[in-house]
């Protein structure tokens, strides 16, 4: 093995070499590289060695003595990784400033050599002096490289960093001088094995200043608009760097080292700098339009991240290192990816990254950039952060939980924003902006191939297990590669995979599984029939959907917290994916991705601290937490699965997201996902039960927000004059009923809530269909622009009618199958005033169906739709499947439902539903569908024959000719009573309509970026104010830390 | 002694930086941090300062078999010396950049480059 | 109970009378309203001879499927409904088909007409036919909330939702009956039923018939003969609800047609006496007075 | 001998303080480079009384020599801006 040393000579030598290489630019580019492979080589070689053959940490001891007098560096694994990711970092980049180095020749380059042997002097000593040495060469290649960019501006940026170095060098000498005094050493180790006597008075103070010195470096929260200016205008490769290299990985890896001195007194400020950088900074990045100012202040967020867990190392314990490493390499990996991937754009504005589209290789980067930065699985950051919550919480740390939480929200909104802009601005046609170099595309997507290679690694170490083994997920990546295929062909194999899944899997499923599990696989493969209409190759669209497929097809089967939680996120994004693809869905999709996110944390923090640190946590296990914090749990669980059901409060998004999907998006997102959200309610309650919080029953609460849900999002779908708009807020309504149903906590309550989980998939897929194919046709989903297509569009009117019928729950569809068990659930409990709410709210959705099926189908053809078609075929054909399963489901309900009853009795005292013969009774009542059915089909098919035989001889008349006396009006379009149609009502109930929930959230949206705003304008740009800046952030931290 | 160095050299520190971040001319700003850097040179040679012995250079007047009582210990000094070095090379690092922003500015007010900011 | 071929017959037996006194019975009402108003008003046998009259008519012209579905739907409705409801308490003969589900059934059932004729009357055409559905769908959904109250109320009263076990439980004279031990039930239930019988002050639904086309007008001949058949037996056929539910059902055809006939006549005297209201107008009025008092025996029960 | 050197200690100290209150104050920029060469000079004398006579060379050679020569090395190649 080569001692590491050499990675320092090589790096210096190398630099100095290139003194004597003038005129010959391509030689001292080669050396460079050359160099650098040798670095890293040097580098791998021991991380290897440590990683797999499981070496000991070294010691190389310089001069010949032993420290004070000699410098020692000290290798381990972690300094051999950090070594790695600096080197490399330096290689990409250099790789990727290929033209720039050639044409500022040899000086630079060894300028950058230097910098990154720097870094890893920084890494690799145990000596403080030392590190001061490497840090002031860094500083000063800093200030070379910074001379890398063409920005004037950027001079600027790089003097404001010389006056703060020159500031944290003074800091850190004195400091650096009084710490020796104190322990008469300036080995680290040293230092740290002295009693902590020896840090009280002056050798307290010496290592704060010490630690605040280095701790600038990180580019911490208030002390850093230096940096931002620097991330904002240097050339992005040296931004990488910046970010990545120098304070992601050299300074924090010193600042752990400090650590080892300050011992634990000092761990809970470098927590609360980090945690005031990470949210601070995510909060401010929410204003930024400068691509990488916006960058700039992630970076400074994700530093602030990883200062938070290095403060919280006293209980991490031996999982500090993997949690640590992987936000470390997250950011490092995503962070520098993103910059160079910045470096393929002229232009600096978000909206410009629109560029990227068309790409879809860059796209797929961006997005596992982004995901990597978000904590999403399977990357490492996901896997690092649910260790870190879980432990967080173990510790009775909900604060720290909390702040971490939201500053990730927080960063997840803008970095989403930022992909909406990418999918759905428009381009700039005129504007040549994204450059495609071959070596800067090389070094971004094998950045991506490495964050991947990483999000495998980290499964691998994971004490979870390998997320990317799960079979589900594995083919949704698989239709990553596919996606040059024709759609039709990915179509037919996307069903037939999920079939095929279906049928392996089902012996395993209970019966609750089983009825979700045929709706997620099965009925999916149906709306996916409707796929088929799509030409061309449909790029993204697959991988997507079938990545939430796969996140629902895992929430099934997951046995524990973190499985659940990792399907969870698969189908969150999936789903974001797929409702992006919408025409105007940029904004829709982003507050879908955002309320999901909440909710997911909501969740994550649920489980945190329901598991107390037990890992893995079965779902089981709910059953078990004890008092105090078990009604919490339920909260934060319970509000973290009603997001998904878009409970009234929580709803804002869906409308929107609903709505704007693409035509065969719009039932999956509705008729399928939000199934997700109840499945999570069923597995809570079942192992939760009844939890009551200050006295107040927390079932009983969800019973009101059921009943509210299903109420307002009835009313609201009234007034919708947007057709897909109307099915979304009904879906509010709906989904109101199943929670209701949930929330009452009896067997037969249960049982309607699985029977509208079947009916919903079914109507609202189908309904979702017809409306999609009909504003396919016609252009417009404003259903007051449209009426009288029943003739033109006969089977969509047919499904319509049908789906209203169900809805409604007018008997003999299977909507009242839900009706009843309802009456009969409700029955049973004793709650009473909430099923007010409930009992207006039936036939308010009988207004808005009709609405939707008089104003599109019945009165008068417009003008402009005399010549449209029937829909696609494609589309009709999963409709009539509906159709033909509603009746089915209509008449035996009893097929799928009496197992479920079966398989709910034991959790509940409660008597099920005697399922004997054709008659379903229950302690109340009896119901017989067959004879409803029978019923009303003879009286109906009597009347209808009769009717037709009289009137045989009937002839059609014109349009016009009855009520208008054969005389075309003068403006037809009016001849169609449609807009506002419910109008008397509005007048008497639209007061319920005030928008206050959208409000409220809106005017929460408002006060983030008017705070941010405000907030940042205290970066005044002036180099001079960043300095007291720093030198009052010192002096506050310090009185902090006196007083606590 | 010890102490009236200690407490000029970071009189001289407190100095420099009220002028580094007061006076907004750039040259004036490095030549207050140069003033900071000769204080926090002084303090380091004045903790390292020992009364009563003598340079840790070893000839005729110190032994080496008593140099360990006699002299002073030699770290801090080695550590001044590498300070004063960096300190120059950052220094004219900084001039350097004066140089180069007031060749595109054509001012040397600090507080006229700050287009780069929130 | 089971079903039985036999039944069939009963059931259409049920309906015929069920037609005839409907007939006779509005006729009647009409009469006395004419009387009231110094009129001289209708033959008793007019309805028929309408009846007759539409029935026998052809016509020669259509507006499409749906304009055929309209009437059907509504007929089926109404007849539906008084099919899923015993008439007479005791009389297997006249339980129709009642077996086939409980009193939730019955409740949700009386929209399936009321959707045929929405249906019907967009299909129509003319858009002041929408203008009347869409008040009064909006009407109608605010006037059954205290019904639905009202039977939610007396279920729990009773614990079970089969009509024959509610009658049976009111049996054993006139104090027993449900307006009297569940008043405030009773009284939402007839506010509510107000709303839904289509006279003053309710009636508005209608007025753009009066305009001089609504919902009903467009149809004729065999189309309106349906309409008027429908008219005639369903609010017979919630009327028998109620009857069933608060007044201690009927055991004889006798009492049935006492009963009807004085419920049905609580609406006539309400219509006489109020002025017509705008909807937003009933909407709120049943929001007021209507629904809290349904909220009360909800609670109180 | 002691006291003798501590008050020589102090006038240099309070030398010092002077020559760097000129060099952050006084309006002439080249005055003040020449009085923060005369801080670091006064400094590398006093340096020799902490029995540190290399540190003493190097100050005075880089800290009062060669920084106050590039400092006016500098200031003679952007003239013209002499305001504060």
């Amino acid at each position: 093995m080569v001692n590491a040393i050499f990675i320092l000579v090589i790096g210096l030598g190398a630099a100095f070499l290139l003194g004597f290489l003038r005129d010959k630019r391509k030689l001292a580019y080669v050396v460079t590289l050359a160099a650098l492979v040798s670095m890293a080589w040097i580098a791998a070689r021991w991380l290897l060695f440590f990683a797999v053959d499981g070496g000991a940490r070294t010691e190389i001891f310089t001069a010949g003595t032993l420290p004070p007098f000699a410098i020692n560096l000290h290798l381990g694994i972690a300094e051999a990784a950090l070594m790695l990711l600096v080197i490399l970092c330096g290689l990409f980049s250099a790789i990727y400033m290929q033209n720039t180095l050639m044409r500022l020749g040899r000086r630079m380059m060894s300028v950058l050599l230097v910098f990154v042997m720097s870094l890893c002097g920084i890494i690799l000593t145990r000596d403080v002096f030392n590190l001061f040495v490497f840090f002031e060469l860094a500083v000063i290649a800093t200030a070379g490289l910074i001379l890398l960019c063409e920005d004037k501006r950027t001079f600027a940026a790089g003097f404001k960093y010389l006056i703060i170095s020159q500031i944290v060098s003074i800091l850190l000498l004195v400091g650096i001088i009084f710490a020796y005094h104190a322990s008469g050493s300036l080995n680290i180790d040293d230092m740290a094995a002295m009693s902590s006597g020896t840090l009280k008075g002056v050798g307290s103070l010496a290592f704060f200043l010490m630690l605040m010195a280095i701790m600038t470096e990180a580019k911490p929260f208030p002390a850093n608009g230096w940096a931002l200016d620097i991330y904002e205008s240097a050339h992005p490769a040296f931004s990488a760097l910046f970010s990545a290299a120098m304070a992601g990985a050299a300074a924090v890896y010193a600042i752990d080292k400090l650590l080892l001195i300050g011992a634990s007194q000092w761990l809970p400020v470098v927590t609360a700098i980090g945690l005031l950088s990470f949210v601070a900074a995510n909060l401010l990045a929410l204003v930024q339009t400068n691509d990488r100012r916006t960058l700039g202040y992630s970076s400074v967020g994700q530093v602030g991240l990883i200062l938070v867990v290095i403060g919280q190392r006293d209980i991490l314990g031996e999982h500090y290192l993997y949690i640590v490493g992987g936000i470390l390499l997250s950011h490092a990996v995503a962070k520098a990816g993103l910059y160079w991937l910045s470096g393929l754009l002229s232009q600096r504005k978000l909206t410009d990254w629109s560029a990227l589209r068309g790409h879809p290789l860059l796209i797929f980067a961006f997005v596992s950039f982004v995901a990597m930065l978000t904590g999403l699985p399977p990357f490492p950051s996901f896997y690092a952060k649910w260790d870190l919550v879980m432990l967080l919480a173990a510790e009775n740390r909900l604060w720290i939980l909390a702040l971490i939480l939201i500053a990730t929200l927080l960063e997840a909104g803008y970095l989403f924003r930022w992909f909406g802009y990418i999918i759905k601005r428009e381009k700039e046609t005129d504007k040549q902006i994204l450059s495609l170099a071959s070596h800067k595309l090389a070094v971004v997507l094998s950045t991506a191939v490495i964050s991947w290679g990483l999000a495998y690694l980290w499964g691998e170490l994971s004490a979870h297990g390998n997320l990317l083994y799960a079979l589900p997920l594995l083919f949704a990546l698989s239709f990553l590669l596919l996606d040059q295929l024709p759609a039709r062909i990915k179509n037919s194999l996307s069903i037939a995979g999920m079939v095929a899944y279906f049928m392996v899997s089902y012996p395993t499923y209970d019966p609750l599984q089983l009825i979700f599990g045929a709706i997620f696989l099965l009925g999916s493969s149906v709306i996916l029939l409707a796929s088929y209409h799509v030409s061309g190759r449909r790029v993204g669209f697959y991988p997507s959907a079938l990545l939430m497929f796969a996140g629902l097809t895992l929430l099934i089967v997951a046995k524990d917290a973190f499985h659940f939680f990792a399907a969870w996120e698969f189908l969150t994004i999936g789903s974001y994916f797929l409702i992006l693809r919408g025409k105007h869905s940029e904004p829709h999709a982003l507050s879908y991705v955002i309320f999901s996110l909440g909710g997911a944390f909501l969740i994550l923090a649920g489980f945190a601290l329901a598991a107390q640190g037990i890992s893995p946590f079965p779902l089981e296990s709910l059953a078990q937490v004890a008092k105090p914090i078990a009604p919490w749990v339920f909260l934060l669980l319970a509000i973290g699965f009603m997001t998904k059901t878009a409970v009234i409060g929580l709803h804002i998004w869906l409308p929107g997201a609903h709505a704007e999907a693409e035509t065969d998006v719009s039932p999956m997102v509705s008729g399928i996902l939000l199934k997700a959200g109840l499945f999570g309610l069923m597995v809570l309650l079942m192992n939760m039960g009844k939890q009551s919080l200050y006295g107040v029953e927390l079932t009983y609460v969800m019973l009101w927000m059921g009943a509210l849900s299903a109420f307002l999002g009835n009313l609201m779908a009234v007034f919708q004059e947007d057709a897909k708009r109307l099915l979304a807020y009904s879906s509010i309504g709906q989904m109101g009923y199943a929670l209701f149903g949930l929330a009452l906590m009896n067997q037969l309550g249960w049982l309607m809530a699985l029977m509208f989980v079947i009916n919903h998939y079914i109507y609202k897929s189908m309904l979702f269909l017809s409306i999609g194919g009909i504003a396919k046709r016609t252009g417009t989903r404003d259903m007051y622009k449209m009426g009288g297509l029943i003739a033109l569009m006969p089977l969509s009117f047919i499904a319509v009618l049908i789906g209203i019928i169900a809805v409604s729950g007018v008997p003999p569809l299977s909507g009242f199958g839900g009706r009843w068990i309802f009456y009969n659930a409700i029955l049973e409990s004793e709650y009473r005033l909430p099923m007010m709410l409930i009992f207006i709210s039936g036939p308010i959705a009988f207004l808005y169906l009709f609405r939707l099926i008089h104003t599109i189908f019945l009165g008068q053809l417009k003008d402009e739709h005399r010549q449209i078609k029937e829909a696609p075929f494609w589309i009709l054909l999963p409709q009539m499947i509906y159709v033909v399963a509603l009746m089915i489901f209509a008449v035996v309900p009893g097929l799928a439902m009496r197992h479920v009853d079966a398989y709910l009795s034991p959790f509940f005292e409660g008597q099920g539903l005697n399922w004997e013969g054709f008659t379903i009774t229950s302690h109340y009542g009896y119901w017989s569908p067959v004879s409803i059915m029978i019923v009303v089909a003879v009286i109906f098919a009597t009347l209808f024959a009769w009717l037709l035989f009289v009137n045989r001889k009937a002839q059609k008349v014109k349009q016009f000719n009855i009520v208008y006396s054969a005389e075309r009006p003068f403006r037809p379009e009016t001849t169609h009573f449609a807009w506002n149609f419910f109008a008397p009502y509005r007048k008497a109930l639209g007061f319920l309509m005030q928008p206050y929930v959208t409000r409220f959230w809106e005017t929460m949206m408002d006060l983030l970026h008017s705070i941010a705003d405000l907030s940042r304008r205290f970066y005044t740009g002036n180099g001079q104010t960043y300095g007291i800046q720093l030198l009052a952030f010192v002096v506050i931290v310090y009185l902090f830390k006196m007083e606590f | 002694m010890v102490y009236v160095a200690m407490v000029t050299g970071f009189i001289l520190i407190l100095m420099g930086l009220y002028g580094a971040l007061t006076n907004s001319n750039i040259l004036r700003m490095i030549v207050a941090f140069s003033v900071a850097n000769t204080g926090v040179n002084i303090v380091l040679v004045a903790v390292g300062y020992i009364d009563g012995r003598t340079a840790p250079i070893l000839d005729a007047a110190v032994p080496v078999a008593e140099a360990a009582v006699r002299i002073i210990d030699p770290v801090p000094q080695a550590l001044v010396l590498t300070a004063i070095v960096i300190g120059l090379g950052v220094t004219t690092l900084m001039l350097a950049y004066a140089y180069k922003l007031y060749e595109i500015k054509g001012t040397l007010d600090i507080a006229q480059f700050s287009e780069l900011k929130w | 109970m089971q079903f039985e071929w036999i039944q069939i017959p009963y059931a259409l037996l049920t309906l015929f009378i069920v037609l005839n006194f409907g007939l006779i019975m509005n006729a009647f009402v009409a009469k006395i309203g004419a009387r009231v108003g110094r009129r001289h008003g209708i033959p008793i046998y007019q309805n028929y001879l309408d009846l007759i009259k539409n029935y026998g008519l052809r016509s020669s012209i259509t507006h499409g499927m749906m304009f055929y579905l309209g009437p059907v739907f509504r007929l089926t409705g109404g007849v539906g409904l008084i099919m899923f409801v015993p008439t007479i308490y005791g009389s297997l003969m006249f339980s129709n088909f009642s077996f086939s589900g409980d009193l939730i059934l019955a409740l949700y059932f009386i929209f399936f007409g009321t959707l045929g004729m929405a249906l019907g009357a967009g299909e129509s055409g003319h858009p002041h036919a929408a203008i009347g559905i869409s008040r009064g769908l909006s009407q109608v959904t605010m006037a059954e909330l205290p019904l639905a109250l009202a039977i939610f109320s007396i279920a729990l009263q009773y614990q079970t939702l089969s009509v024959t076990e509610i009658v049976a439980a009111q049996q054993g004279g006139i104090q027993n009956w449900t307006l009297f031990t569940n008043p405030l039930a009773v009284a939402a239930a007839m506010l509510s039923f107000l709303g839904s019988v289509m006279r003053p002050p309710f009636d508005v639904v209608l007025a753009p018939q009066e305009i001089p086309i609504g919902p009903p007008t467009e149809y004729h001949s065999s189309y309106l003969a349906l309409m008027q058949t429908n008219r005639v037996i369903y609010p017979i056929a919630k009327m028998v609800i109620f009857m069933n539910l608060f007044y201690g059902g009927a055991d004889n055809w006798l009492v049935f047609f006492l009963k009807i006939f004085l419920i049905y006549m609580f609406a006539v005297f309400v219509g006489v006496v109020f002025p017509r209201f705008r909807v937003e107008q009933s909407i709120r009025w049943f929001l007021i007075w209507a629904v809290p008092i349904g909220v009360l025996a909800v609670v109180l029960v | 001998m002691i006291d003798l050197m501590l008050l020589v200690t102090i006038f240099f100290a309070i030398a010092m303080i002077g020559a760097a209150l000129v060099a952050i104050r006084v309006k002439q920029i080249s005055i003040a480079m020449l009085a923060a060469g005369l801080v670091s000079l006064l400094a590398s004398v006093m340096f020799l009384f902490f029995a540190a006579p290399d540190v003493a060379m190097t100050e005075a050679a880089i800290g009062s020599g060669l920084t106050t020569f590039l400092f006016f090395f500098v200031l003679g190649r952007v003239r013209g801006d002499q305001r504060d």
